[in-house]
């Protein structure tokens, strides 16, 4: 009997997590749960989020208590059909050892480093079957950005993350930071994993990068997700871009980030001293100033990929937060062709704000 | 008749030239400084100037020198800013630390000259610092601190001169010997032994010279300055000079023999030593010195009245240049 | 009362030879203690009087520091120690003065610490009062090496008449150079360079040398002398002098490795060598150029100046330390009764 | 990439790669090499504690072992910053400042304001402080508070390996003269440092503990052991909120100002001695800024007025434990 019993487990959310704070259940002991619902808030000192069922079923036992610390993988809650006894499912919450907190668990190498023509670039690898995904965050971002969907992603096929030249731990000194430069280092990624073609998901600026990949080589892109993209339209919040280059402490960049969120709670203090860390490696300063120059003039955006997308046969869908204070919700609406979803609730950084929805969306294109 | 000195004639009118600015700019402060225009108090240079002067001559803006308290001399010899000297012991915001350093830390970095210093004998560890800059940026630059026979007790210089030794560094380290610490007479301070057999000691050569004695001190000044830059390493110059007025001004010189500053301007004024050979060889006439005593005059005059005209510095300087960024 | 003078100028072992070449620097402490073991010979010698020449270099400190902790723990006896009255000028123009006080107060010798140049200096003012070198200067051609215990010895024995004079005393030869009215001696050699300035005194660019007369060369000697010593060696008591004519190597016919400094070994231009007769005129070989007397540049002189260089024979007396010191070993000078010698040392030794 | 590095280590990376960046970046100190001369191996100390182990052979031209004289190398490499070089000085403990103060205090911070703003002197003092090392008097002090209150003069004083590498390279690349503080204990700490080299720009203190009840603001060794104490009070249901000063001149007033406004109570802890010390200047300013957001008196945790004592028993009472630091806390809270 004890097959048809489900455990309901504290999620995994990046490489760093170690442990979380179940902050809030969202369901009741005795309520038919389906995949997708919202059954509980998870708090880490990175990030807070909602989490959604994996699996459907009867909750018959909620083992976590709220505001408790559990670490990852930590017994939370039971599902079980009717027909299965409480003294079963007392058993197997008995039986269940509760997993240490590991120290540094090391599922296989968390990341790699390809050196590239462009330079040294570091990547994360999810492996599975079929046509893989190629993740690109956006402008000031890196892999971690896709912390809610790299793992959803790897049930339907392999999935590849990168941080772009003169992004999170890739190379920083770049000869001429632009649009072009980030398309070689996508390509050049692609060609040392041959990989002959991929799904490509980009966000905000990864998402231009991804169109620009399309145009450029449609012969390696399966399809397109373009979720908050740039290259769509010409407006864009450059306070936001110019606040994030110019901030130099903790008190500028704070509010600025404020931006990418509809609940801005989730600008943790973690998340913004990550940000300044990375902003204060020697060159990302340079980088920064030279990217933006390239990419956004007189506080519009430069470049474009709508035109060019006329010629890509492949599907294209496009993701948007309603409530995106960086791009204009408006330019989902582009690319003549592509199916669009926008989803409520949730601001630019939608990937994270919304990312069961997204992860759907995506694992339905391909 | 052709010229017997070691320098051109240009050069015996520079070297001139300087050594009557520190005479005047000197003479000058000790009358103003008696009718109280200037605040605070300073130490005269005046009867030392063949010193300074006669070691300067050798030197270019990439070498540096750290001056005493008694740096208006060096400064001067040294290519410092006449004018802006004057504004800055008026504490005029023109002068050449706008106001903000006065008589004891006159400076010009763009003319190597380090600054003169409050502190006894704390140039030395500075030129060695500078010194050891020349060498590892490769240039022949070479380093020279100044101090006075009381200075030599300090622990810093001997330390420096020990640095200077181990290290091989092209620094120089003259002692300006004028026969008192302050007011205490050099042989009771100087524990017997003299300041050459103290260099000797660190494994360096001390020579001593007639301070009074312009040509006696550039051509012994040469040799020394031409062995640093050729790596020969640092060396103790030791000049035996006389200074005219007191340790600082209103010093009454009590501890002086009665006569004793009399017969040092008759006798050993190094003006008028230097005058008396340039003339009596016929290499440069009085009418030439004489146009450069006017000269210098006027020099010293102008400095006067633009200092007492120009602006004092503004309440907001007074918290600015603490720190390059804060 | 016989009296004996000392002079021991800090200013002297200090010149530009310790960077041009690699003289070397005998410390003030050194030369204080080498005063001190004078006072020991000429105490144990019957000199009851010694007068010094004063200065502020730290020798004078040095000694009297010594001598009041030595005389306080009763080990050593010193003769009543004075200095002289004069003014100190921290230059050789002290030696100067101290020479002519001790001549006129008649004291029976001079002692001189230095080198030539301080001897010169001595010897010009000092009149016929014998003098006795011990060598502490830069160059030491003129004063010899010895233990100036010794020397301290020989000076008592010889001022006190306990050796004779003929025994006590030699004779010296001296070179005179006149330019116009001005007179200055050398006793060892006098050199004809053509810079014509003073300045730092010393000679060592080779290039401008151009005359050079001596009284005496030794093949061993140090210094300019020492061109003669290996070319014409010419001893000190021979009535007569040596003369080279010097040239830029250029132009030379020989060229002679000397050492003119000490550790300064350069090749010398020789023009010619001859002999110099005693009490006749000789003019330098250049019309303009300055003499350097026993090293170190004094005078210069240009084409409208007189000029003139005359070697003097017996011109001045030195103490004669091995003779003295024979002298007294043959009559037993310093053999005593047992019970007189402790007698004698206790009863006369009192300092000022 | 990022991977967990020692203070010690991390220092050591910051000097190689800053004396790689800039060839006149050069190190001065007492052993920093070590065995100069001598007929045993070259670099054989590499530092007292060996913090420079290993860098000599990279650079040999860069780092100068010393005579035991400090007041003339610390001077020469004041002097050398005058003249175009940017020496890192090392005075191995601080404690012997006193040999060496003039060049500090008379000559370094003062050359620009005394020169009329004509003046540059971008030298780095690098030396170690704090007790707990059962070195007693002369090898445990802080003396912080001297150093601040110099104008003319940074004075910095990192908690952790991440801030130490970032402040040490802006402390190279600052163009004032900057006395970097190591605390001996936190030598062996560890935490994640980026192997890219990093500046963090001074007077920005960091927030080591968001909390929302009381502030405590301190520095160095105390930033962990404050920590503790937060961790204790937090099952008391105290939350408390941990600024880590980093760089004591200039100091970061708005943060510490913003937080008490927050929490309304503020405990200051100071390993220096308690008159004249960081706690007490802290104090005041808050004392004269927010006086009205305090709910409870100001409470300071320093070490007591009196030497670093030898015996442990006694060393371990010196030093503020996180036991006096959560008792200050409660006060403050009214227990």
């Amino acid at each position: 009997m004890s097959d048809l019993i489900t455990p309901i487990l504290m999620p995994k959310w990046g490489l760093s997590m170690r442990e979380g704070t179940l902050a809030a259940w969202h369901v009741e002991e005795g309520t038919e749960i389906s995949p997708g619902d919202e059954i509980m808030d998870v708090e880490t000192d990175k990030i807070a989020n909602v989490v959604e069922a994996a699996d459907g079923g009867l909750l018959r036992r909620r083992v976590g208590q709220a505001g408790e610390v559990y670490p990852v993988r930590a017994l939370l809650g039971v599902l079980a059909p009717a027909e299965v006894s409480d003294a079963e499912v007392d058993a197997y919450v008995d039986a269940f050892e509760m997993p240490q907190v590991e120290e540094d668990e090391d599922s296989g190498p968390a990341h790699d480093y390809a050196d590239l023509p462009i330079g040294r670039i570091r990547y994360t690898t999810r492996e599975g079957e079929g046509v893989p995904i190629l993740l690109i965050h956006g402008f000031g971002g890196d892999l971690d950005n896709w912390l809610f969907n790299i793992d959803a992603l790897a049930e339907k096929a392999p999935v590849h993350a990168l941080d772009l030249p003169g992004h999170g731990q890739s190379v920083k000194a770049v000869d001429n930071p632009g649009l072009g430069t980030m398309v070689d280092a996508v390509v050049q990624l692609m060609d040392h994993l041959n990989i002959e073609k991929a799904h490509l998901v980009g966000h905000s600026m990864g998402g231009l990068v991804s169109g620009q990949v399309a145009i450029d080589h449609p012969g390696r892109v399966a399809s397109l997700t373009l979720i908050c993209s740039a290259g769509l339209g010409e407006e864009i919040n450059s306070g936001y871009i110019d606040g994030f280059v110019g901030a130099a402490s903790r008190k500028e960049l704070k509010p600025v980030l404020k931006d990418l969120f509809a609940d801005q709670s989730l600008v943790s203090r973690a998340m913004v001293d990550d940000l300044l860390k990375y902003k204060r490696l020697d060159g990302v300063q340079g980088f920064l100033e030279a990217l933006r120059g390239n990419l956004f003039v007189a506080g519009r955006q430069a470049a474009g990929i709508v035109a060019g997308l006329a010629g890509f046969s492949g599907p294209v869908q496009v993701i948007w937060g309603a409530g995106d204070a960086v791009i204009p919700q408006a330019h989902a609406n582009a690319i003549p062709g592509a199916s669009v979803t926008v989803i409520e609730g949730a601001g630019h950084m939608v990937q994270m704000e919304g990312s069961s929805r997204v992860n759907d969306l995506i694992r339905d294109q391909i | 008749m052709s010229n017997p000195f070691p320098l051109e004639k240009d050069g015996l009118l520079e070297a001139y030239r300087r050594m009557k600015t520190i005479r005047e700019f000197e003479e000058r402060l000790h009358v103003d400084f008696g009718r109280g225009d200037i605040p605070g108090f300073v130490h005269l240079y005046a009867g030392e100037e063949a010193a300074g002067v006669g070691i300067m001559m050798h030197l270019q803006d990439h070498d540096r020198i750290a001056s005493t308290h008694r740096g208006h001399g060096h400064c001067i010899a040294k290519g410092v800013d006449v004018k802006g000297m004057m504004a800055e012991i008026y504490g005029k915001a023109t002068g050449s630390c706008a106001g903000k350093g006065g008589s004891m830390h006159i400076a010009d970095l763009s003319k190597g000259m380090m600054g003169a210093n409050g502190i006894l004998g704390a140039g030395a560890p500075l030129v060695c610092g500078a010194a050891l800059a020349a060498q590892k940026l490769g240039h022949d630059g070479v380093g020279i601190t100044f101090f006075g026979d009381g200075a030599s007790n300090q622990g810093t210089v001997l330390e420096s001169m020990n640095l200077a030794a181990i290290w091989n560094l092209p620094a120089i380290f003259v002692v300006e010997n004028n026969g008192y610490a302050e007011s205490t007479s050099v042989d009771y301070a100087v524990a017997s032994d003299s300041y050459v057999d103290r260099a000797t000691g660190f494994g360096m050569p001390g020579i001593t010279v007639d301070g009074t004695d312009f040509f006696a001190v550039y051509e012994a000044a040469g040799e020394v300055v031409k062995r640093a830059r050729e790596g020969g390493g640092p060396t103790l110059l030791e000049c035996k000079m006389i200074r005219f007025f007191g340790h600082f001004e209103g010093d009454a010189q009590t501890y002086r023999a009665p006569g004793e500053n009399e017969d040092n301007r008759k006798n050993r004024d190094c003006l008028k030593i230097f005058r008396a050979k340039v003339t009596e060889a016929g290499v440069l006439t009085d009418a030439e010195l004489n146009a450069i005593d006017a000269e210098v005059m006027t020099l010293i005059e102008d400095a006067v009245r633009e200092a007492k005209a120009a602006p004092l510095p503004t309440p907001a300087d007074l918290t600015t240049d603490v720190y390059v960024s804060y | 009362m016989t009296k004996v003078g000392i002079i021991a100028n800090p200013v002297s072992a200090r010149d530009i030879r310790r960077i041009v070449s690699h003289a070397g620097n005998l410390p003030i402490n050194d030369r204080a203690n080498i005063v001190l073991r004078m006072l020991t010979g000429l105490m144990a010698t019957g000199v009851e009087e010694v007068v010094i020449m004063p200065e502020n270099g730290g020798i004078r400190t040095q000694l009297m520091r010594t001598i009041d902790r030595e005389s306080r723990m009763g080990h050593l006896r010193f003769p009543r120690v004075s200095y002289l009255d004069m003014p100190v000028t921290c230059t050789s123009d002290d030696s100067a003065e101290a020479a002519r006080q001790m001549h006129d107060q008649g004291v029976g010798a001079i002692v001189v610490l230095g080198g030539d140049g301080t001897n010169r200096v001595v010897v010009s003012r000092c009149g016929n009062t014998p003098i006795a070198g011990v060598s502490t200067g830069t160059n030491n051609a003129f004063p010899e090496l010895r233990e100036p215990t010794i020397t301290g010895l020989a000076v008592g024995l010889a001022v006190t008449g306990q050796v004779p004079c003929d025994h006590a005393y030699s004779y010296n030869k001296r070179l005179e150079v006149r330019v116009n009215d001005q007179r200055e001696i050398a006793l060892v050699d006098v050199a004809v360079v053509s810079e014509r300035f003073i300045g730092a005194r010393a000679i060592w660019k080779t290039a401008n040398f151009r005359d050079l007369f001596v009284t005496f060369g030794r093949p061993d000697g140090i210094g300019m002398s020492s061109i003669i010593g290996l070319l014409a060696p010419l001893d000190r008591q021979t009535p007569e002098g040596r003369r080279a004519r010097l040239l830029p190597l250029e132009t030379a016919k020989t060229r002679l490795v000397a050492p003119i400094a000490p550790g300064l070994i350069e090749e010398v231009g020789i023009g010619g060598v001859e002999k110099v007769l005693p009490d006749t005129v000789y003019l330098p070989s250049v019309s303009a150029g300055s003499f350097a007397l026993d090293g170190e540049r004094e005078l210069t002189f240009s084409e409208t100046c007189d000029v003139s260089i005359r070697l003097q024979t017996d011109a001045f007396r030195t103490v004669n330390v091995p003779d003295c010191m024979a002298y007294a070993a043959r009559h037993g000078l310093l053999t005593r009764a047992a019970s007189e010698a402790l007698r004698t040392a206790h009863q006369t030794g009192r300092t000022t | 990439m990022a991977r967990t590095l020692s203070m010690k280590d991390a220092i050591n990376e910051a000097l190689d790669q800053e004396m790689t960046r800039d060839p006149t970046v050069i190190m001065m100190g007492e052993d920093i090499v070590g065995g100069a001369g001598a007929a045993g191996e070259d670099d054989a100390w590499g530092g007292v504690l060996g913090v420079s182990k290993g860098l000599y052979h990279k650079h040999p031209k860069q780092m100068i072992d010393t005579p035991l004289s400090e007041s003339a190398y610390v001077g020469a490499a004041i002097g050398a910053a005058t003249c175009g070089l940017r020496p890192v000085a090392e005075l191995m403990f601080i404690d012997f400042m006193g040999v060496c103060l003039d060049q500090i205090y008379n000559q370094a911070a003062k050359f620009r304001y005394m020169f009329g703003g004509k003046a540059e002197t971008p030298v780095v003092i690098r030396a170690m402080c704090g007790a707990g090392f059962r070195a007693a008097a002369q090898h445990s002090q802080m003396l912080t508070p001297i150093f601040t209150h110099i104008p003319g003069l940074k004075v910095v004083c990192p908690s952790n390996a991440y801030d130490t590498k970032g402040l040490l390279i802006q402390a190279i690349r600052d163009n004032d003269p900057v006395i970097f503080l190591e605390h001996k204990n936190l030598y062996a700490s560890e935490c994640d440092v980026p192997e890219e080299p990093y500046a963090i720009p001074f007077g920005e203190a960091n927030i080591a503990r968001e909390g929302s009840n009381v502030t405590i603001v301190t520095y160095g060794l105390m930033v962990p052991n404050s920590l503790a104490a937060a961790e204790t009070l937090k099952k008391e249901g105290i939350d408390v909120e941990v600024i880590d000063l980093r760089t004591l001149s200039p100091i970061d007033m708005d943060t510490v100002i913003e937080s008490v406004e927050n929490t309304g109570r503020l405990v200051c802890v100071d390993e220096a001695n308690p008159r004249c010390s960081i706690a007490s200047d802290v104090s005041a300013s808050v004392a004269q800024e927010a006086f009205k957001a305090l709910k409870a008196p100001i409470a300071m945790v320093t070490a007591p007025h009196a030497p670093v004592p030898f015996s442990p028993a006694l060393e371990d009472l010196y030093i503020p434990s996180p036991d006096r630091i959560a008792a200050a806390v409660r006060k403050t809270m009214g227990a």
